[in-house]
């Protein structure tokens, strides 16, 4: 397989590693998938350097291992192990085979989008771009379609990291501010939502999205 | 046409398997005893039961009618034709054309008809809910399995059961991801068809899923056990032959098929002793579960198809 | 001083005044000094942004900081809107946040997390309008959410913990679609001009006709969505009532007159390079849809509401929508109408927000139907209300007459007659609907125990300020303001500054 | 000339923030101090325009990127009008001190800051809006009084009245787009506001200024279809509907009607057939409407209606060519204003009396206060155009007039005749009241009457002496 044959086996990966993390029972068991996940996008990102030869990549392979494979997941095990929602069960909308079907869904209308996309940067990573695309779609669904607040963040973090992939196949030449500037900001924003989790579940006893409507109108 | 080799391969290879499936049940028997650390009958208990059975007299139910009767002696012609068209020693499939991927489904499928409509023809209740049931889980496993083999087949480009192992062993596919996906939708439908825990307790005969056996006695009984065993023995080396046909041999000669034979052992026992533990690790899924367990393997399918036209 | 200090400058004194406001000790003694830093670091950044302005004004646009930082005339609008309704809502912040640690609704600790995420704030939004860099500016809009997340849920009830938690949520997905169609647009940039380049807004623009056109559309689908959230725009909407109306009422006014302001902001300057690289039938029909959409939908919900801070939430997203209907009717004269009904709208919402928490600590509760007789109990604060209510009702001689007046020109000019009646009669749906405000709670008989008694002049003075704002802007814009707007307009046009000279009232006399 | 023309609106306006920042107590004499210099600089400007030869002249005041926003311009209409708006305005601030007060015994109240700012501001508004010479400035104007009715209808804060306030509001703001319409087409064809523009526009675009205008004025002046307001604007306190029925509100929209057409420079027939259709529709419509009525302010309200229909039907007919009826609709507009005035102070002062405004309720008042029984004979007279009262003279110029041009077009003079038909209705209509109500017995809500206040006496007086001779006033000035 070529390298840029890899960069695309390995973003269907994600997908599959996404799926993981939405279907995983416990939010601290969707915390190791997603540094699974995240793991399979540093791959990307090595793999996607050396296909072709962008040196900076491996920095943002460095950067992106540090706060996604080790940072955040620690952050998001170690504080959601201590939430708990007797209430909540699963928390899902939608069982996780129509979440599958929905994953294939988007996959391939993300696929017939970017078929039509013609700039030259694009040429033989159409397939993982399709994929990023997708991924970010997926994190939106998974946000819909789950309850519990604590899926939802990870909704968010995996529509960060399908931009964070589409970023690294369209702009791997980006100056490395640019990504070092958005990785902080995610991991950021996963700080503050876990620490606003964290309130609301000291506060109103709940995880439950659905709990959550004192305010309407 | 095939050569005298081939066909002698082919007939030596399913009368191999024929003969032990009922020892593979016993070793199933005998781990799941160890597990529960109790002591259970010995590993050929299973032989034990076939030939007391064939001394019984075969009665039938005075409603059934020719399905009833027809059904065990098709079930063992059908799995032993599988038998000689899956690759199980060599690489290559035994009969060139035989080993085509629709051709075994649609074999597998004859014997799941089969078995159902015997329970519907029995003219017993009990008999008939448990042939429907059978029905109903083919609905819902048949198109996992179809779908992702449909992937496999597309991605190596064959239909051939050999030709789709070897391209997928060597590497030979554009995409691993859908490889990985349909491999794991298909042994997931394949774990539906071994009719094992949580799905099912194939041995446990008041369980309703075997409820079409349950009018059988004595010949016709001892031919459905052992078609019984034979089927999963089957379902296994058929997924072998797809997704790990590692260790099997690539041409036909004596060494080859030896080590072929020795790998193939090698990995029913590996299959075994997981497939023990997981049945020791889970209780009894409700049948109304089962549904929903088979959709997630279809979404996983339909994923690697999905892969498979994005060109992942 | 050299000019190009003035921005990294200016982004610095908030910043840096955040951070010291944040290292206080948070004894009973220091509350006084952490008002004194607040106080100093936002008219510090009035006086640092007005001087921005004026510089603009007189020398032209400001770049510095290798190009990752411009302040353009378009920046400048907001700059100055961010100084003076930042200043003004800080400086109201003093008297309110006081009431609520007498009152013990908030704790010492919190109030000076108040004033230091109040500046952190600030600054992130002047990080957002001041930025060239595209992912700078994606990176900016996103801080505000997290920066402001924390002042929306500061009582720490459960409805305030609950809306911070839509606020985060929907504003951060709303945002990764933000940050997509950023990607995208830098992607399609750096296909044909140098990547270090393509990041910069200023140098897309200037190669918007070698773009791909297929990704400019999915780009401005993705930045509309995105920004667009946190603009207000219907149907991504839905934080905007709870948030506004859960936040401190100062931080309800900051977030309603300039938030939403940056996120339309960012959306202008993406309209500009669609404009140019793909024309501008494509990006005005989504603008005036959504905008119909988002004014037709949030009139009816004006009217039913009972919260007097929904209400104004409400409110603002009408006239985000009119804003937006204003971009997507295009032309020189719809675009500065926009403009300008960017800045009445702020300063007028900002007013409201600040009479509604003077009420909400006069009467307990936000609830229009308890709420009466402002006038009798607190007259200063019932004129203030009345006056503002009525400048948003579109009243003259307010401000928002104005450009309300302006914007319905120019669709009429645009050929959207019958929209724009339609247009015209949802606004007179809240005017319904403001009119109740002063009929039933500013007017009214007074509760029977209530005391004559009035908020501090610590509240009343930012509110006076505001509504002489609210006066001089609707009667007699004063001529900066008019050339700034001016300028402004060609830059979205992006007809340089050979026809930009010509007022908007020419260009239309030019055209015919 | 332009110094006094802007001290009329400024002075009221201060007035009005004045009283807003004043005490409760001083409220009242300031709202008529300020309301009396406007209408004496008025009279001085009046007298200086008729001396200096009638020469009209006009004042930018707001330009802006070289557009003029805002202007006044000095004529014999928008003297005369803005004579009449003031000074009423001025009548009814000194009538109010005297109804609003606790010896009221419909409404026992104290006098609040907000009612004489609002009337302050209302009567610099209406000066305002009649010397405006641009489309903008008379919506700025519109909108403002619309504000300054709502918050006065609205004055005693009863459900119903806020009700009412808030229905005055919006549907007159609706009408408003006409103006908004108006303002902007005018804009983008001409880049100008000025009024004067009209007469430059292509025929199309003057067609659609003109009926945007209308529409507008159809709005503030109650006419079908935007009526509705008006019945319910009842609610006001009385001197107040007086204002808003007689002299202000209502006529803000004949008024700027009648502007558009003077500077329309030949109006296409097309607004003419649309005027005075709609004008005879409203007018058969506000005399049905008469019958069912008890309380008397109604009555006057659908009475209001009609008197309007007669000026929109004069303005209607001025579209065919009549000067004369052009003038005679200036000139009910301004008898009109008197008459009606005195009509809704003499329900005002009965209902100050003997707290009720039920007609039926109501007999022998001559005997019981005289100065309220001719008051009532007089203003009842006037309205349903007896001679030699000034209703008279002003329907019948507009009578003349239309006949006049109604030998060309027969669609007029079935318009006409429906009118001619419904002016003897109303007469026979107001007989029968007066001959119920002012003569005999007194009845027993009569008879248990409290005297007339001064300040309201002085004011009917004047008005009854104006009812008589505004209408030679009207003549002499218009020429």
């Amino acid at each position: 397989m070529s390298g840029l044959q890899i960069v695309n086996g390995l973003a269907g990966l994600l997908i599959v590693t996404s799926l993981l993390v939405v279907v995983a029972r416990k939010p601290s068991q969707s915390a190791k998938f997603y540094a699974l996940q995240s793991l399979v996008l540093v791959a990307v990102f090595v793999a996607l350097g050396s296909a072709t030869n962008a040196p900076q990549l491996y920095v943002w392979a460095a950067v992106a291992f540090v706060t996604k494979v080790v940072l955040v997941p620690v952050i998001m095990a170690r504080s959601f192990g201590r939430l708990s929602d007797e209430r909540l069960g699963s928390g899902e909308r939608i069982s996780p085979a129509v979440t599958v079907l929905l994953a294939a869904v988007v996959v391939l209308l993300c696929t017939l989008i970017i078929s039509g996309v013609t700039l030259p940067a694009a040429a033989g990573i159409k397939p993982a771009l399709a994929i990023s695309l997708a991924h970010f779609f997926f994190g939106l669904a998974c946000i819909v379609t789950q309850r519990n607040i604590l899926k939802q963040v990870f909704g968010y973090c995996l529509m960060e990291n399908g931009s964070h992939l589409t970023l690294a196949l369209l702009a791997g030449s980006a100056p490395e501010l640019v990504e070092i500037g958005i990785t902080t900001d995610a991991v950021f924003a996963v700080v503050i939502m876990v620490i606003l989790a964290t309130q609301i579940n000291r506060k109103l006893a709940t995880l439950d999205a659905d709990q959550l409507t004192t305010l309407k109108g | 046409m095939p050569t005298l080799t081939q066909v002698s391969l082919a007939f030596v290879q399913a009368l191999l398997l024929l003969a032990a499936a009922p020892l593979f049940t016993g070793i199933t028997r005998v781990l799941r005893a160890k597990m529960h650390t109790r002591r259970g009958p010995g590993v050929l208990q299973d032989y034990r039961d076939v030939i007391k059975l064939l001394r019984r007299q075969n009665l039938q139910p005075p409603a059934a009618g020719f399905a009833f009767r027809a059904m065990p002696t098709v079930m063992i012609a059908a799995l032993l034709t599988i038998a000689m068209a899956v690759p199980v020693l060599t690489r290559a499939v035994p009969i060139p054309g035989l080993g085509d991927l629709i051709t075994v489904i649609y074999l597998f499928a004859i014997v799941r008809f089969f078995f159902s409509l015997s329970g519907l023809d029995s003219g017993s209740s009990f008999a008939g809910i448990g042939g429907s049931r059978e029905l109903t889980l083919g609905v819902l496993v048949e198109p996992t399995l179809v779908l992702s083999l449909l992937v496999c087949a597309l991605l190596a480009g064959s239909t051939d059961i050999g030709a789709m192992g070897e391209a997928i062993a060597t590497g030979h596919v554009r995409s691993a991801g859908a490889v990985l996906l349909a491999g794991a939708a298909a042994i997931f439908a394949c774990y539906f068809e071994l009719g094992k825990l949580p799905y099912d307790m194939a041995e446990a005969e008041q369980e309703l899923q075997e409820g079409p056996l349950s009018e059988y006695s004595g010949p016709s009984l001892a031919l459905l056990k052992v078609a019984m065993g034979f089927k999963q023995l089957l379902i296994l080396a058929f997924v072998f032959a797809i997704f790990v046909p590692y260790g099997s041999s690539s041409d036909t000669s004596l060494v080859g098929l030896l080590i072929g034979l020795a790998a193939f052992i090698a990995k029913i026992a590996v299959v075994a002793v997981v497939l023990g533990v997981v049945e020791n690790s889970v209780a009894r899924a409700r049948f109304r579960l089962t549904p929903r367990h088979s959709w997630f393997g279809l979404g996983i399918a339909s994923l690697a198809f999905v892969f498979y036209i994005s060109g992942l | 001083m050299v000019a190009s200090d003035l921005p990294p400058l200016l982004l610095l004194s908030p910043l840096v005044f955040a951070l010291v406001i944040f290292a206080m000790p948070t004894s009973g003694r220091s509350a006084r000094l952490i008002e004194l830093l607040h106080l100093v670091s936002i008219v510090g950044t009035l006086v640092l942004a007005l001087t921005t302005v004026g510089y603009v004004l007189s020398h032209g646009t400001l770049v510095t900081f290798g190009d990752w930082l411009m302040v353009d005339p378009l920046a400048a609008i907001f700059v100055g809107l961010i100084g003076v309704v930042g200043c003004l809502t800080g400086f109201y912040s003093i008297g309110y946040i006081r009431h609520d640690v007498a009152h013990g609704e908030l704790t010492a600790v919190k109030q000076k997390l108040y004033y230091g995420f109040f500046n952190l704030f600030l600054f992130t939004m002047l990080l957002v309008v001041t930025a060239n860099n595209i992912v700078m500016m994606w990176v900016g809009i996103e801080a505000t959410t997290l920066g402001s997340a924390f002042l929306v849920g500061i009582y720490g009830k459960g409805t305030s913990l609950e809306a911070a938690w839509k606020y985060l949520i929907i504003c951060s997905v709303g945002v990764a679609f933000g940050l997509y169609g950023t990607v995208l647009t830098f992607a399609n940039a750096s296909a044909s001009i140098d990547p270090h380049q393509a990041v910069l807004w200023t140098s897309i623009l200037a190669h918007a006709q070698d773009l791909d056109p297929t990704l400019v559309k999915i780009a401005f689908v993705f930045v509309l969505i995105g920004f667009g959230t946190k603009a207000g725009i219907f149907p991504m909407h839905a934080w905007l009532p709870d948030a506004h109306s859960e936040a401190p009422s100062p931080v309800s006014g900051l977030l309603s007159g300039v938030l939403l302001k940056c996120g339309l902001f960012v959306i202008i300057r993406y309209y500009a390079v669609t404009m140019k690289a793909i024309g501008p039938e494509f990006p005005q029909s989504i603008l005036l849809v959504l905008g119909v959409l988002t004014v037709a939908v949030s009139a009816f919900l004006v009217f039913v509401q009972h919260d007097f801070k929904r209400k104004l939430a409400y409110h603002s997203i009408e006239h985000v929508g009119l804003i937006v209907i204003g971009l997507g009717v295009g032309g020189p004269l719809g675009i500065a109408a926009a403009l300008l009904h960017t800045i009445n709208h702020s300063f007028t919402k900002a007013l409201l927000f600040c009479g509604s928490g003077n009420v909400l600590q006069k009467y307990g509760t936000r609830d229009l139907r308890s709420v009466k007789g402002i006038l009798r109990t607190a007259p200063v604060t019932g004129l203030f209300i009345m006056a503002g209510a009525l400048a948003l009702a579109g009243f003259p001689p307010f401000n928002v007459f104005v450009s309300e007046f302006m914007v319905f020109a120019a669709g009429l000019d645009a050929g959207y007659p019958k929209l724009m009646i339609l247009v015209a009669l949802l606004f007179t749906i809240t005017v319904a609907a403001l009119v109740d405000i002063i009929a039933h709670s500013v007017l009214g008989k007074a509760p029977e125990n209530m005391e004559k008694s009035d908020s501090s002049w610590l509240s009343l003075a930012p509110m006076g300020v505001l509504l002489a704002l609210i006066m001089v802007f609707g009667v007699a814009m004063p001529r900066p303001v008019g050339d700034i707007l001016r300028q402004a307009t060609g830059i979205v046009m992006d007809q340089g500054h050979a026809t930009a000279t010509a007022t908007p009232i020419e260009h239309v006399a030019a055209k015919k | 000339m332009i110094a006094l023309a802007l001290a009329s609106i400024l002075l009221p306006t201060v007035g009005a923030a004045l009283i807003a920042l004043s005490p409760r107590s001083a409220s009242k004499r300031l709202g008529q101090i300020f309301a009396g210099l406007a209408t004496a600089c008025l009279l001085v400007l009046a007298y200086q325009f008729s001396v200096g030869g009638k020469i009209p002249a006009e004042y930018s005041v707001i330009n802006f990127g070289g557009v003029e926003i805002l202007g006044f311009g000095v004529d014999t209409v928008s003297v005369l009008v803005a004579c009449a708006v003031v000074g009423i305005g001025f009548l009814i601030s000194i009538y109010s001190g005297g109804y609003l007060d606790a010896g009221n015994r419909e409404h026992p109240d104290i006098v609040r800051r907000r009612y004489f700012a609002f009337l302050s501001l209302f009567i610099g508004a209406m000066a305002g809006l009649v010397f405006s010479t641009t489309v903008i400035g008379q919506l700025v104007f519109f909108e403002i009084s619309g504000v300054c009715s709502w918050a006065l209808i609205g004055y005693y804060e009863k459900p119903k009245s806020l009700y009412s306030a808030a229905k005055a509001l919006i549907i007159t703001h609706i009408a408003s787009l006409g103006l908004y319409v108006a303002a902007s087409v005018m804009f983008l064809e001409t880049h100008t506001f000025a009024l004067s523009a009209i007469g430059g526009l292509s025929e199309t675009a003057k067609t659609i200024v003109l009926l945007a205008i209308l529409v507008a004025a159809w709005g503030k002046s109650a006419q079908l279809p935007f009526h509705m307001w008006l019945p319910d604007a009842m609610e006001a306190p009385t001197p107040v509907s007086a204002y808003l029925h007689a002299a202000s509100m209502v006529k803000v929209g004949v008024y700027i009607f009648a502007r558009a057409l003077m500077s329309s420079n030949g109006a296409p027939e097309l607004v003419g057939y649309v005027c005075t259709i709609m004008a005879t529709i409203t007018l058969v419509y506000g005399f049905i409407m008469y019958l069912p009525q008890c309380d008397m302010k109604r009555l006057l309200a659908y009475s209001t209606i009609t008197q309007l229909s007669y000026m929109f039907l004069g303005l209607g007919l001025s579209v065919f060519g009549s000067q004369m009826a052009f003038n005679g609709a200036i000139a009910h507009l301004f008898n009109h204003a008197f008459a009606k005035t005195l009509f809704f102070l003499v329900a005002g002062a009965l209902s100050y009396t003997t707290g009720t405004r039920m007609l039926p309720l109501l007999r022998g008042v001559l005997s019981k206060s005289p100065l309220l029984g001719i008051a009532f004979v007089v203003a009842a007279l006037a309205i349903a155009g007896v001679p030699p009262f000034n209703g008279f003279f002003s329907k019948f110029a507009i009578f003349a007039g239309g006949f006049e041009v109604a030998q060309q077009h027969p669609l007029l003079m079935v318009l006409l005749v429906i009118a001619l038909l419904e002016s003897v209705g109303s007469f026979a209509w107001f007989l029968k009241w007066v001959g119920w109500t002012v003569p005999g017995r007194p009845s027993e809500a009569v008879a248990a009457a409290s005297p007339v206040p001064l300040s309201m006496q002085i004011v009917l007086i004047t008005l009854i002496v104006m009812a008589v001779c505004s209408s030679f006033i009207a003549a002499i000035w218009l020429g």
